[in-house]
């Protein structure tokens, strides 16, 4: 790529922090300055962004999904609302956070800040743009799931710690979820790193790039699969079960106010955005775009792509009501990873045949394509057909109209017996 | 080898966010199983039974109002409809006429917000219940334009109504009517068909037609259990008699089959309404109008207090939430000697115990919200 | 283990690892019992990566920290009065025989042993050469652990399956 | 239109059954022995041209000296309605039959009108108060029940079978 590497090219921001270091290195000094400088730089850059781009979707988040329940939205603090995450952030730091007597002050203290880390952590490896990763790890994709598991460990002690049935409800369904749905993520990222031949994101980056493809493209179901379990690993609807409003108050979070609980809300952004940003690098082609990223800089890119697929998270929690803990699981154990084994088959199957017979890609993956589009889209109807519509409990219907007095219409589709009935 | 676990006591309620007000049920849980329910109410109990016992016949009319908050117009017509069987007064038929038309308005206002809430109860995040209130708040704002009032709307008077509608009150109907149908359609092919809604409450809370009718369960609680049966049509009142309308019954029996009726129920109002608005004759809408004090719009006003007959009656109607009875019984006194409400919402948990047992939390709460409480009428 | 860095790291790494496995054991609370094995699981991940073995460290992470602590949880969870507190067991002296023996042992083999130095490289791919091995040169035991874990996991559904109860 | 059934339409039907139960008819309703109760019921539920299925309502009435307890029945399937009353002599300990074996519908409404009026259901299987806590003084819907006897004293307690007294679990 022809980058001009002038510190005001702002196609590579990684350009202008190089400038920086070389005149901190023509300084003199210890040869590890500027190494700890640059790993500053971005930590800090990349914490900005965050609290920049949190501030924004609440504001985002908030009218957005006002408009999608006919309601206007904020528009008080500020012009058109702007100024109401800044009031919602002050409102939660004047709060006074109560620490109920009996929870288990150190775990209640240490469940917020745990739940930090795994959403911070993964930007870590996540390119940015070319170049511009912090930590560009061998084992990125190991890394990634490895983290993003820390994160119910911190639901599950804020939950335990707060000594509250609600909560510790809300605990207990975290950890079921996180066992459920480890695997698929595992299995959906598996696919990716097989095509990609490597666990390094930016290598991932790089072959969607070279073939000029978006992982998506390839391998639908892994995308499907990984959304719905990162959904699940950052509670977001319809798979918020473990903060269900309407049953369990607030999940693992019901006794934190204040601080605390701003704590919570604001690292279920960052988790939003960690798994947005995974998403894109791995299956829509991180900050590249057929070429585009040599006009437009890649970290606009990138940028906007993740904006985009953090706002599927929202339309989501805006439509979607929330399913039952034991439907989820049965989701994913009966479902989701049947499917993945058949895709990670297929998928191991195509790059053997591709490496062993050494064909064109430019042939051979609008065919891969083609064949794993197929297959996801049979297998999903041929799920929902037979779990679904052949069932007729599972069917939708209407009432039946009728002017006979008296009368009793009692046929049930799904035989007889006042139990609910889980997903078999 | 079996697995032992402890059994885990948990309120939800009385402030819960799927209660609907201060209802509370005090389960057992095994795991997310629940092996016992209890409901412990009363939190809103203000004794109206006691309170109307020395009220007037016509000042009772607006604790009327406040049993069923989501539903005042049907509360006021239950119990004036059950004052007039006592004394004997017929209503003119405009009256008749206008009080079909706000009790529909009303019908389609509680099942929009039933509706609604149900979906909020499945685990939308408030999205529904917004669009179902969209709606309501329009039937409120002619609520309003007839009566002032918009939530406890004390409109129907022994005798007849409070007051004619404006003349503005036509053409808003008129238009509310024409947008309804489409609205309807939204949200028969938004909710009925959502896949995660029929997975939530297919077969949840399954009630067969002998036990609901053994439970004394009404309402479209007893017609998603397939029977059909409507007071309005098994003993019309008011003008029920000459407007043409189905009974909407589920086949199965569960929560979404209550659910199911309740949607068919808000277009079948939709219809009557229609009807009621070609049929309307014009004419006085009280009975007796005697000690008229003149109000400012130059309507004369319904009396304010009455001499009821020794005697004892019991009228009912079909509420939004089922049948709505009032038991008054007079000794010829200014006030009811007993005043008793058959609240539809308070029988209808009859089977709550039952139906909680052996489902998971996340279900009684779809069970909760399909049998459709509010908690006024509950406690009284 | 030539440059400063390194040191500081194995030292702190070493102190976190082992101090929350002391607190492990002595703690009474079950809970911050399993929170301070996490932390010393963490310690151990740190290590690796001061020994370049990246994969082994996010693995640690990933399997130790994810899921077999996650699993603790779950038993603490599910174990009837799981409460606060550890009761005194009758375990303590044997216990403390076996694991001094334990330690006594690995220290002496450690000692014994003849160590070869290797040069410090940087983060080479391990990842790649570690599944060749596995599925190359040790497939064997490696297929036997997954038969292993499989019938394990089979008789543990089997012990606590209710009898008499059929699932749908 | 729903039918109604007088008193004396009920008594006629019942006669032949059980022919010393009703004691009272009128044309709108038949009051019937307590002792007798049950079995009024049942035959009432059962009949095939009576049908009464459906309990609507129940309810007790103060009638200063003695209590009474109404029925308002329904037939579904024959649409029709009539009103049973029970009298409950002993005004200071009124006790009447339960009919939740009958009519599963009745076991709320029981527990109201025990709460509010202190009519005891025999064989209720959980005659429990249920708008106001127990502890509560005396029954409200009674004629002589005017104030708090004693004052506002009555106490808050805890659900009724929780473990521990007001204090316990609040520190």
């Amino acid at each position: 790529m022809p980058f001009l590497a002038k510190w005001y090219d702002l196609r590579d921001l990684g350009n202008a922090v190089g400038a920086f270091l070389d005149w901190i290195r023509d300084l003199g000094g210890p040869d590890w300055i500027p190494y700890v400088v640059s790993g500053l730089i971005g930590i800090v850059a990349i914490l900005l962004w965050l609290l920049v781009s949190q501030l924004a979707f609440i504001w985002i988040e908030r009218r957005v999904i006002g408009r999608m329940q006919a309601r206007i939205g904020p528009n008080r603090v500020g012009p058109w609302g702007l100024l109401q995450p800044i009031a919602d952030a002050l409102k939660l730091l004047l709060k006074e956070a109560i620490t109920n007597r009996y929870a288990d002050k150190p775990l209640f203290w240490l469940g917020p800040v745990l739940i930090f880390i795994p959403a911070l952590v993964v930007f870590a490896v996540i390119p940015f743009g070319e170049g511009m990763s912090l930590a560009d790890l061998n084992v990125g994709v190991l890394f990634v799931i490895a983290i993003t598991s820390i994160n119910s460990i911190a639901i599950f002690i804020s939950g335990w710690a707060s000594n509250n049935k609600f909560a510790l409800l809300g605990s207990m369904r975290a950890i079921a979820m996180l066992i459920s749905y480890e695997l698929v993520q595992a299995f959906a990222l598996l696919g990716v790193v097989i095509f990609a031949g490597s666990m390094r994101l930016g290598d991932i980056v790089a072959w969607q790039s070279e073939f000029n493809t978006w992982m998506f493209l390839l391998q639908p179901l892994a995308l499907v699969a990984f959304l719905i379990a990162s959904a699940v690993e950052i509670n977001r609807s319809p798979m918020d079960i473990s903060e269900a409003e309407s049953e369990i108050v607030a999940g693992y979070h019901t006794e934190y106010s204040g601080i605390k609980f701003g704590f919570f809300y604001a690292a279920e952004y960052f988790a939003g955005f960690a798994v947005s940003a995974i998403v894109v690098t791995l299956f829509l082609g991180g900050w590249t775009a057929f070429g585009l990223e040599r006009w437009v800089p890649g970290w606009l890119i990138f940028l906007s792509k993740l904006y985009l697929v953090f706002f599927l998270f929202i339309w989501t929690r805006g439509t979607l009501p929330r399913l039952r803990i034991d439907q989820l699981m049965a989701f994913s154990w009966k479902f989701l990873l049947e499917l993945l084994f058949i895709h990670i088959l297929v998928v191991g199957a195509e790059v053997l045949i591709w490496h062993e017979g050494d064909y064109p890609a430019v042939v051979v993956l609008p065919i891969f394509a083609v064949i794993n589009w197929t297959l996801a889209v049979a297998l999903v109807v041929g799920w929902a057909t037979f779990m679904g519509h052949l069932r007729p409990e599972r069917r939708a219907k209407r009432a039946v109209l009728t002017q006979e007095l008296g009368a009793t219409y009692f046929r049930p589709a799904g035989g007889h017996g006042t139990g609910p009935m889980g997903e078999a | 080898m079996s697995m032992k676990t402890e059994p885990f006591v948990v309120n939800i309620g009385p402030q819960h966010p799927s209660t609907h007000g201060v209802f509370r049920m005090r389960l057992t849980l095994d795991g997310e199983r629940i092996i016992d329910a209890d409901m412990v109410i009363g939190y809103l109990h203000r004794s109206m039974e006691k309170l109307a016992e020395e009220r007037s016949y016509t000042q009772n009319i607006p604790f009327t109002d406040r049993t069923d908050y989501v539903a005042a117009m049907t509360g006021n017509l239950a119990y004036v409809l059950a004052v007039e069987k006592l004394c004997g007064i017929e209503p003119p038929e405009r009256a008749s006429w206008l009080r079909v038309i706000m009790s529909e308005l009303q019908r389609f206002a509680s099942h929009s917000m039933a509706v609604g809430v149900f979906a909020n109860d499945c685990g939308t995040w408030q999205t529904p219940v917004m669009h179902m209130f969209r709606e309501r708040e329009k039937i409120l704002d002619l609520f309003e334009m007839a009566c002032g009032a918009r939530l406890t709307t004390n409109y129907m008077r022994i005798g007849g109504v409070s007051r004619d509608v404006p003349p503005e009150f036509r053409p808003a109907l008129r238009k509310l009517l024409d947008e309804l149908p489409m609205r309807m359609g939204e949200y028969e092919d938004l909710l009925l068909e959502n896949e995660i809604i029929v997975a939530r409450s297919r077969g949840i809370g399954v009630l067969t037609p002998e036990v609901a009718i053994n439970c004394s369960l009404s309402g479209p609680m007893l017609r998603g259990s397939g029977v059909a049966w409507d007071i309005r049509k098994a003993d019309p009142y008011c003008v029920y008699d000459k407007l043409e309308f189905d009974i909407c019954v589920g086949t199965d029996g569960d929560a979404y089959d209550r659910f199911l009726v309740r949607l068919a129920e808000m277009r079948q109002s939709i219809h009557i309404l229609e009807q009621c608005l070609e049929m309307m004759p014009e004419g006085p809408v009280h009975s007796q109008i005697t000690t008229a004090t003149a109000q400012p719009g130059g309507q004369p006003s319904a009396p304010l207090t009455i001499r009821v007959p020794a005697g004892e009656a019991y009228g009912r109607i079909e509420s939004p939430r089922g049948e709505l009875g009032f038991y008054i019984v007079s000794d010829g006194g200014p006030a009811p000697y007993r005043f008793h409400i058959r609240s539809p919402s308070y029988i209808n948990l009859t089977p709550l115990r039952e139906l909680a047992i052996g489902a998971t939390v996340a279900d009684a709460i779809v069970i909760l919200g399909s049998i459709d409480i509010v908690v006024g009428e509950i406690d009284r | 283990m030539e440059d400063t860095g390194s040191i500081v790291a194995f030292w702190l790494l070493a102190a976190l690892t082992l101090g929350s496995a002391l607190a492990v054991v002595l703690i009474r609370d079950l809970i911050r019992a399993v929170v301070l094995l996490i932390t010393s699981f963490l310690g151990v991940a740190g290590l690796y990566i001061t020994l370049s073995a990246d994969f082994v460290a996010v693995v640690q992470v990933l399997i130790y920290v994810g899921a077999i602590s996650v699993l603790m949880l779950f038993a603490i969870m599910l174990t009837p009065r799981a409460g606060r507190n550890n009761a005194e067991t009758f375990f303590r002296i044997p216990g403390i025989l076996l694991a001094g023996l334990m330690a006594f042992t690995i220290s002496l083999v450690s000692l014994d042993t003849d160590w070869a130095v290797v040069e410090r490289g940087g983060f080479e791919e391990t990842a790649s050469a570690i599944g060749e091995a596995l599925l190359d040169k040790y497939v064997l035991p490696f297929e036997l652990a997954a038969v292993l874990l499989l019938v394990a996991m089979l008789g543990a559904i089997l012990l606590v399956h209710p009898e008499g109860t059929d699932e749908e | 239109m729903t039918t109604v059934l007088s008193g004396f339409d009920l008594a006629h039907r019942l006669q032949p059954k059980l022919p010393d139960a009703v004691v009272d008819a009128t044309p709108d309703w038949a009051e019937v022995k307590p002792n007798r109760l049950l079995e009024v019921c049942t035959f009432l539920r059962d009949d095939p041209e009576l049908d009464f299925r459906f309990l609507s309502s129940l309810t007790g009435v103060d009638l200063l000296d003695h209590f009474e307890v109404v029925y308002h029945l329904l037939s579904i399937s024959r649409n029709q309605a009539a009103t049973l009353k029970v009298p409950c002599e002993d005004h200071d300990n009124p006790e009447a039959p339960s009919v939740v074996s009958v009519w599963r519908g009745a076991h709320l409404q029981e527990r109201e009108a025990f709460d509010l009026l202190g009519i005891r259901f025999q064989g209720h299987p959980d005659l429990r108060r249920i708008f106001l806590w127990e502890g509560f003084a005396g029954h409200p819907l009674r004629k002589d029940w005017l104030n708090f006897p004693g004052g506002e004293m009555a106490g808050l307690e805890r659900y009724p079978g929780e473990p521990g007294g007001k204090l316990e679990g609040r520190g």
